[in-house]
């Protein structure tokens, strides 16, 4: 998980660029455009998670009598089932519009778990330094230190299988980066004159934490949260490819692929048609993450 | 005395979000064989944009027009390749920020070397040799143990002199200074002053010294340029500059700065703020800052000449009629 | 130099300490009893009360992690409940063929991202630029495993030029190799970019040019070798986000490796191969930030000579 | 001569060096070693030195935004550094800074206004009815509009927010501002009239300034008195006009000479001191200033010299005076 830790970059605090100056330029699509591109993607995956029993053709768990071929393979796409069956003889594009429900729940509530742990962690390891930066920061070390993937993997089979429990392992697991990027954010925003200034009238730790710098570093963990939200519905499908995450019959992009991977050479839309979702879901994400990081980037503004 | 740089109606356009602002307007300006021309003013004033345009070192999508002619050639005509071969060997400069102006992950020979390797072909181990001479030159001491050590180990004063050392590599004829002792404190700015003095007299080199203060210029130059907002507001010697300053922004330069020496009196500041690059307004730039502002003044003056070799851009000297260039 | 490498190295004995307390602890959140795993389902309770009292499990957890750490020491990570063989041994003979495989992805993506990023800097603002950052950022968002899979589809079932998975040699490692290499690829990319764009603001940038240096000695003596001292950092990282993610790969690729090994243990709750392998793979992480930190001191003079 | 409304005495701050696997201690950035001053009630006490002087440390001492090491500040008969948290937070009403640098100064997610309720909310001045009134009127009074209240940092320059920075000090009505380098980052043009605004401010709201700078001539021009710090130590303390017209001790006088003055024909003898400033994590025994000394002897190098008064209210540490 530590790689979008890269993205950005500590040593440059994004505040002095307001987001106010940037509400007016927020007219300009061709300026960013993946902002624009990957919010839509978003937007509409959200509906489709919503929306999805108005929008699935099928039952996504119903097996259909006519869903397979006398030779009991999966069913090429066509009218009836836009894009084929499965090995089940279940209608795929019902299953993959209900499998954006979890690929969209992971990602976003495990993301907001990371996100408390990770800020508070951050916030408070940078705020305070000393002893208690020390402490906190070997603890994400160690964290950052384990194999993140299999640890899940662990602590889903103790927890036994299932959506939250997935989504709890995540969360729990993968806070390390988020801390360290919003450590090293105050620990450069606490040098700032303002800061000063404030301790100077006799602010409070608790208002000056949470009422200044913290304002101050939102724009960074925004970004970072974006692009956790495609990590983590990345891991989900991971977890569930390996089938210890999202169990059969329910839905999963994840455990789709696992299936399509017994089917594919028979029947390769199998695999094509979840992945492709899994794909374009995570790219949405990332896009917008990648938007917003240059729509707050002060080199942005100044240019 | 020959002029070694002539600078000539130089404009220079930045591209801001996709419009083009003029930072630097109608410059011209020439400085002769050994002489000191000091270019002052605020900060945005243009002074250190003049500069680079000279050594064609500012970013892409910036227009320049107008002429910077050493010895007689062109350098906004000729081809990269030809100014590379000017650069660093004819016009050599030294920046601000010694801190940050050197190559943290190679030793000072390396660096200084790279000059006489780029235009000298000399080889690696001559150009080391060479390169501990010029550490010597400029005053720092342990000259042969400095050469292999990187910037970090080094002090802002003597980082300095390294980034001189480089510049005198090649024996250029034209030095550009952008503001060489603003970083640095005053005792060791008085260090560097000093080495800077004896070197271009010594070697005879015309410097381009850009500096915010004053009191750099009455100690270093020969003559001065003073700019606002993008012009040269006024040019001559600097005795006469400072003796007979004309435009109104060089005497509210001179009566705002706090003395070091006789009667402590209140400021006279310049009210208003300098105008920015995107709004410079029309007419004379000075004239929303001016205590002497005329109706006049919403169109552009000239330079008009007000004495030897001093010309003024201000309406309240236009009798005296255009000059020459 | 030293002090700041023995910093480095007691950093990384306190993170070890509280992986092995971490793993440790893993077996108690484990349900399953480990006397019970031992002597199977059928056992009388009085059999299973002694194969814990023979195995220490009476004993307060603190001691237990000292006979724990004590049988670490001497190379004894216990024994598979399922195969009954000892660990150690299991996750000796897996290891050589999960290094071979981790060492050509991590080159594949080394070979596709680095070029690309000096490519995208160089040509930063312009349309060859947008068209790669544009394809990274596909990179990034694909899962390893399904483009696998995807791969496998077509170089080895379409056109059959390469094994449909399994280990071996480097006819093997071709596909699991390119796969990671394009997920991975990216993250060298987009990082060395933004190295390089921040490098080639810098003022020593402006003082090489004003030296008369020709752009392609400014981009390669002084730009890139700044700029690659993030992308250094990032290489060690990236191996342990390596291992981490290896089990992946090996189960779309049926490669027989230490991925597969945890894998199949998670499934069977063989608790001693589970903490065996996430032990040593995140001891591996440690070490490989550690060697990174090495390295980084040897290459940044302002580290060498602190 | 009213009572000093801010003694401090022998303040110290010491830096530690960490090294090695534990980060012990092997030694210290002996930032400010031993500082004793006086300010009296509506006096102005500049404080110059070149980087590493400890000017700002020390300033950022008497605050306690850095804890001391050793010392003691009293303030208006106060012991600032015994007192505990409430009353420490109930002291920084008395006692404000102004920042160097403009643009770090300021919060850049709050709006001008904002910036200056901060410090009515926090001890809770005026009703909050009265306090966007306050605001105006501050901000008229360090010469910005009422109107400039609703909006925020990134639209001022550096002149403008400076000023800010100063309201912002005002809006608890201190009796003492420490300014730390007001005017360092400033163009000359602004300096200038910031000068005169804080000069204006002193003589309305009878303001105590300790004025930090490293630039001589600004110093000269805004005090009454002069203290000359040279690697933590006092190296000269006198009236502005006696400092400046009769240096004593070899360091002010290197220091005033190497000031560039804007006359052409200006003939001076220049005093150019050799070498860097020695690092105050390791700095030279004996008299601080020894080894760039012109005119340094035996004695200097072994014995600090002792801080005296040579004539009336002029003091100096060095042996040769």
């Amino acid at each position: 998980m530590s790689l979008s830790e890269l993205d950005i970059k500590p040593s440059q605090p994004f505040a002095p660029t307001p987001m106010v100056a940037k509400k007016q330029q927020l007219k300009s699509l061709r300026e960013f455009p993946m902002l624009y591109l990957g919010g839509f993607i978003v937007l509409v995956l959200i509906v489709v998670a919503i929306f999805a029993p108005v929008l699935a053709p099928h039952n996504p768990d119903a097996v259909f009598q006519n869903g397979l071929n006398a030779n009991g393979t999966p069913i090429a796409p066509n009218w009836e089932f836009p894009l084929g069956t499965d090995s089940n003889g279940r209608d795929i594009l019902s299953r993959v519009i209900f499998g954006s429900r979890v690929s969209l729940t992971v990602g976003v509530v495990s993301t907001l778990i990371n996100l408390f742990i990770g800020v508070v962690v951050g916030l408070v390891s940078g705020y305070f330094g000393k002893w208690v930066d020390t402490v906190l920061m070997r603890a994400v070390d160690t964290i950052l230190a384990f194999p993140f993937l299999l640890f899940a993997m662990a602590l889903v089979a103790v927890l036994g299988p299932s959506l939250w429990n997935v989504l709890f392992a995540i969360g729990i697991l993968g806070w390390g980066t988020m801390a360290r990027v919003v450590r090293g954010q105050v620990l450069s925003l606490k040098e700032f004159d303002y800061v000063q200034a404030e301790r100077a009238l006799g602010a409070s730790h608790g208002r000056i934490m949470f009422r200044i710098i913290l304002p101050n570093v939102i724009g960074p963990v925004i970004v970072l949260a974006t692009l956790n939200v495609g990590m983590n519905m990345l891991t989900e499908a991971g977890l569930s490819f390996l089938g210890i995450g999202i169990q059969p019959p329910q839905a999963s992009w994840g455990n789709m692929i696992q299936q399509g991977m017994n089917t594919y050479a028979f029947a390769p839309w199998t695999l094509w048609f979840p992945g492709l979702a899994l794909v374009i879901a995570v790219l949405g994400f990332n896009m917008m993450g990648d938007g917003l990081r240059d729509l707050l980037d002060p080199h942005n503004a100044t240019r | 005395m020959a002029d070694v740089l002539e600078v000539r109606d130089l404009t220079i356009e930045f591209l801001i979000e996709e419009r083009y602002y003029r930072a630097v307007q109608g410059v011209s300006f020439d400085i002769g064989e050994g002489e000191t021309l000091g270019l002052v003013g605020e900060s945005g004033c243009g002074k250190s944009v003049t500069s680079l345009a000279v050594m064609r070192l500012l970013p892409t999508h910036t227009k320049v027009s107008g002429q910077v002619k050493f010895r007689g050639q062109d350098l906004l005509k000729v081809g990269e390749p030809q100014m590379r071969q000017i650069r660093g060997n004819e016009i050599s400069m030294i920046f601000q920020e010694p801190m940050t102006s050197l190559n943290p992950v190679h030793r000072i020979g390396t660096q200084i070397s790279e000059s006489l390797i780029l235009h000298r072909n000399v080889s690696a181990a001559k150009a080391r040799a060479q390169s501990i001479d010029l550490l010597k030159l400029v005053g720092i001491p342990r000259a042969e143990q400095i050469v292999d050590e990187y910037p970090h180990q080094l002090s802002g004063g003597m980082r300095q002199r390294v980034m001189i050392a480089m510049a005198m590599a090649c024996q250029p004829s034209v030095l550009i200074a952008d503001e060489p002792t603003t970083a640095l404190d005053v005792t060791i700015q008085a260090q560097i002053l000093d080495l800077m003095r004896h070197l271009t007299a010594e070697n005879h080199m015309s410097t381009l010294l850009i500096t915010h203060d004053l009191g750099v210029v009455a100690e270093m130059c020969d003559r001065v340029a003073v700019m606002y907002a993008g012009q040269i507001v006024e040019q001559g010697p600097v005795r006469e500059i400072f003796r007979h300053p004309s435009h109104p922004y060089t005497v509210g330069l001179m009566n705002c700065i706090p003395k070091i020496a006789g009667e402590r009196k209140r400021l006279v500041p310049i009210e208003g703020n300098v105008p920015s690059l995107q709004n410079m307004g029309v007419g004379c730039r000075f004239a929303p800052r001016c205590p002497k502002a005329m109706d006049v003044c919403h169109e552009e003056p000239e330079e008009y000449s007000v004495g030897t070799e001093h010309t003024c851009r201000c309406w309240l000297h236009a009798e005296a009629g255009v000059t020459s260039r | 130099m030293y002090a700041y490498l023995i910093r480095r190295i007691s950093g990384a004995v306190v993170v070890l300490l509280g992986i092995s307390i971490i793993t440790f602890l893993l077996v108690y959140a484990v349900p399953a009893d480990p006397a019970r795993m031992i002597v199977g389902p059928k056992a009388p309770a009085a059999v299973v009360a002694a194969v814990r009292a023979q195995l220490g499990l009476n004993l307060p957890l603190p001691v237990q992690y000292i006979h724990y750490m004590d049988r670490l020491f001497h190379g004894d990570l216990g024994t598979s409940y399922i195969y009954s063989l000892p660990v150690a041994k299991m996750i000796l003979q897996r290891i050589g063929p999960t290094a071979w495989l981790a060492l050509w992805c991590w080159v594949a993506e080394l070979v596709i991202g680095i070029p690309l990023g000096i490519y995208t800097a160089r040509h930063a603002r312009h349309k060859r630029d947008y068209i790669v950052s544009a394809v990274a950022l596909v990179g990034i968002s694909l899962p390893v495993f399904w483009l696998g899979l995807v791969l496998l589809y077509w170089f080895g079932f379409e056109i059959p030029i390469l094994p449909l998975g399994g280990s071996g040699g480097i006819q093997y490692v071709i596909l699991p190799a390119i796969t990671y290499g394009i997920t991975g690829a990216a993250y060298y990319t987009r990082l060395l970019k933004s190295s390089m764009l921040e490098v080639m603001g810098q003022d020593y940038v402006r003082t090489a040019r004003a030296k008369g240096a020709s752009e392609r000695r400014v981009t390669w003596r002084h730009v890139v070798r700044n700029a690659l001292l993030p992308v250094v950092t990032f290489g060690g990282i990236d191996i342990g986000y390596l291992l981490t993610g290896v089990v992946l790969i090996e189960a779309t690729f049926n490669w027989n490796g230490l991925g597969m090994l945890a894998y199949t243990a998670i499934q069977n709750d063989d608790v001693p191969v589970i903490m065996g392998t996430v032990m040593l793979i995140a001891v591996g992480v440690v070490l490989f930030t550690l060697l990174v930190d090495i390295i980084y001191a040897a290459i940044d003079p302002r580290i060498r000579y602190e | 001569m009213t009572e000093a409304l801010l003694q401090v005495e022998e303040l110290v701050k010491y830096f530690p060096i960490r090294r090695g696997v534990l980060q012990r201690t092997v030694g210290h950035v002996k930032a400010v070693d031993g500082i004793s001053f006086a300010v009296n009630q509506g006096e102005t006490l500049g404080v110059v030195g070149e980087s590493g002087c400890g000017k700002s440390t020390m300033g950022r001492s008497v605050l306690r935004l850095i804890e001391p090491t050793k010392g003691k500040v009293t303030f208006n008969g106060k012991n600032v550094l015994s007192l505990n948290k409430p009353e420490m937070r109930a002291m920084r009403r008395e006692m404000q800074i102004v920042f160097q640098d403009p643009y770090a100064s300021l919060n850049p997610r709050y709006t001008i206004g904002q910036t200056l309720l901060e410090p009515m909310k926090i001890h809770n001045l005026h009703s909050p009815g009265e306090r966007m009134q306050k605001v105006h009127s501050l901000l008229e009074r360090v010469g910005l509009a009422s109107e400039y209240a609703r909006r925020f940092p990134h639209e001022f320059s550096g002149g403008q927010r400076q000023r800010v920075g100063i309201a912002r000090a005002l809006a608890v009505n201190p009796k003492l501002v420490i300014l730390d380098e007001p005017v360092a980052a400033l163009d000359v043009s602004v300096q200038s009239q910031v000068l005169n605004l804080l000069e204006d401010l002193q003589d309305e709201f009878h303001l105590t300034y300790v004025f930090i700078a490293h630039d001589l001539s600004v110093v000269r021009h805004i005090s009454d008195r002069v203290m000359v710090l040279y690697l933590g130590r006092m190296a000269e303390v006198a009236d502005s006009e006696e400092l400046f017209t009769n240096p004593l001790h070899p360091y002010t006088k290197a220091l005033l000479s190497a000031i560039p003055v804007p006359d052409p024909d200006a003939k001076r003898e220049r005093i150019i001191l050799q070498g860097d400033l020695p690092s105050p994590a390791n700095p030279p025994s004996g008299c601080p200033f020894h080894t760039r000394c012109p005119v340094a002897v035996d004695k200097c190098r072994q014995e600090v010299p002792a801080w005296r008064e040579v004539k009336s209210s002029h003091h100096v540490a060095c042996h040769l005076v």
